[in-house]
């Protein structure tokens, strides 16, 4: 994954159909200083090679967790250390 | 209050012994147990699988007991949720509410399982006859009910 | 289906267990166990003896978990009523529903216990500290809480 | 219990403080045959000693079954076996 002038390092992780279609559970990237929200990663990350383009494909599916907490897509990611992808949720 | 995020099965009637011993303050017990169901949208199943969050699993399941009990007078609870392979039939989760007053302890469990099955980062993947497994589709009938207490929430109650 | 009136005690581990051993058709399953308060009106009372009205309870428990099952689409339910002395903390009465859906499960509990509460001839007999024993009275509470199943009979549900 | 010329036979049976006021949990007795309804019934016994006055004297709280079911006060006791008297149910 590429890295600009100014990015900012953060680990990504992935569960579920996420995760198998990426083809792995976590990553360290960086990301473009541009990149502020929630919905800007994802459609960052749709950008970053076919696999990531099929898992983000149905990006309103997605649920994110910044830091272990549920978040919109207006959620900004500054100051994350913990970005979190999956589908919405089938436990209990 | 507690929450166990774990592979190993559950004893309900061990887990409500721990909660309610040597008290007399408890009216009311209820309990909520899923269990694995030997069928999906009319085929078979053989095995489910369990994913989960380590972390955030906990975290949430937490949140979501504290705020059962500023909703409810509880005087105990406990959320289990088993994660990794199971087979139909077996037991997937357990919420136990205890209170004073049986319309307490009822909706408090309720709320927990609307909550826990919106909001707690577990997935199910299901393996059919055939050998294919198949993440299970959320439920639109889960938010729903979990719309119920968010309008409480507007409501002010 | 089954109602049981007894002076012992139950297991309720042991209940779920004989109700859905080697079932494969069931998801949810919910209890609720009533359980003896060492107070009443900021009292305390040191034994609770319970009367009923043997023949009339069993016919009462029956008529009212066969209503539960034309209500909601259960896959088998028990009624437990305990009668004769007991001790706070003790166990008086265990309902469970068990159904592919935890909706059913939760609302056939809650029903059972609404009817049982007003419907089911049983009567309490608190004894304080000071060995005075009084009838414990039906609180309007009981009686609303099983108004509203009647409103969706009316609602033809 | 007095019997007039014409009479049916029944079971009466008493619980919880009915039963205590009473003093006995049941008793076969004569009833008048003008005696139709279950509501005429708590009246009658209203009138048959000091102990059927005082358990009776709060008739609206007392809750009666015909052969083991719920009844109201207008329900003909015509061909019941076993008539019980009792206070609202306070079990669960």
């Amino acid at each position: 994954m590429g890295a600009g002038d100014e990015t900012k390092m953060v680990t990504l992780r992935y569960f579920a159909w996420v995760r198998e279609k990426i083809g792995r559970a976590e990553e360290r990237v960086a990301v473009p200083s541009e990149v502020r929200t929630v919905g800007e990663l994802v459609g960052w990350l749709q950008t970053c090679g076919p696999e990531y383009a099929e898992a983000f494909a149905r990006a309103q599916v997605i649920r994110v967790a910044l830091d272990q907490k549920h978040v919109k897509p207006a959620a900004l990611i500054a100051g994350a250390r913990e970005i979190a992808f999956f589908p919405p949720v089938t436990g209990g | 209050m507690s929450v166990r995020v774990t592979t190993g099965d559950f004893d309900i009637g061990a887990e409500i012994e721990i909660l309610t011993a040597g008290r007399t303050d408890i009216g009311a017990i209820v309990t909520f147990t899923g269990t694995v169901r030997g069928e999906a949208k009319g085929k078979p199943i053989v095995s489910m699988a369990l994913e989960h969050y380590p972390g955030m699993t906990e975290a949430e399941l937490v949140r979501i007991e504290h705020e059962a009990h500023a909703r409810w007078p509880l005087q105990g609870s406990l959320i289990v949720h088993r994660v990794g392979e199971l087979k139909p039939g077996e037991n997937i989760v357990l919420v136990i509410t205890a209170s004073a007053h049986r319309q307490a302890a009822f909706e408090a469990a309720a709320f927990l399982m609307d909550y826990l099955k919106t909001s707690a980062p577990f997935w199910k993947k299901e393996t059919g006859l055939d050998g294919r497994a198949e993440w299970v589709e959320a439920r639109d009938a889960d938010d729903t009910a979990m719309v119920r207490w968010r309008r409480d929430e507007n409501a002010g109650q």
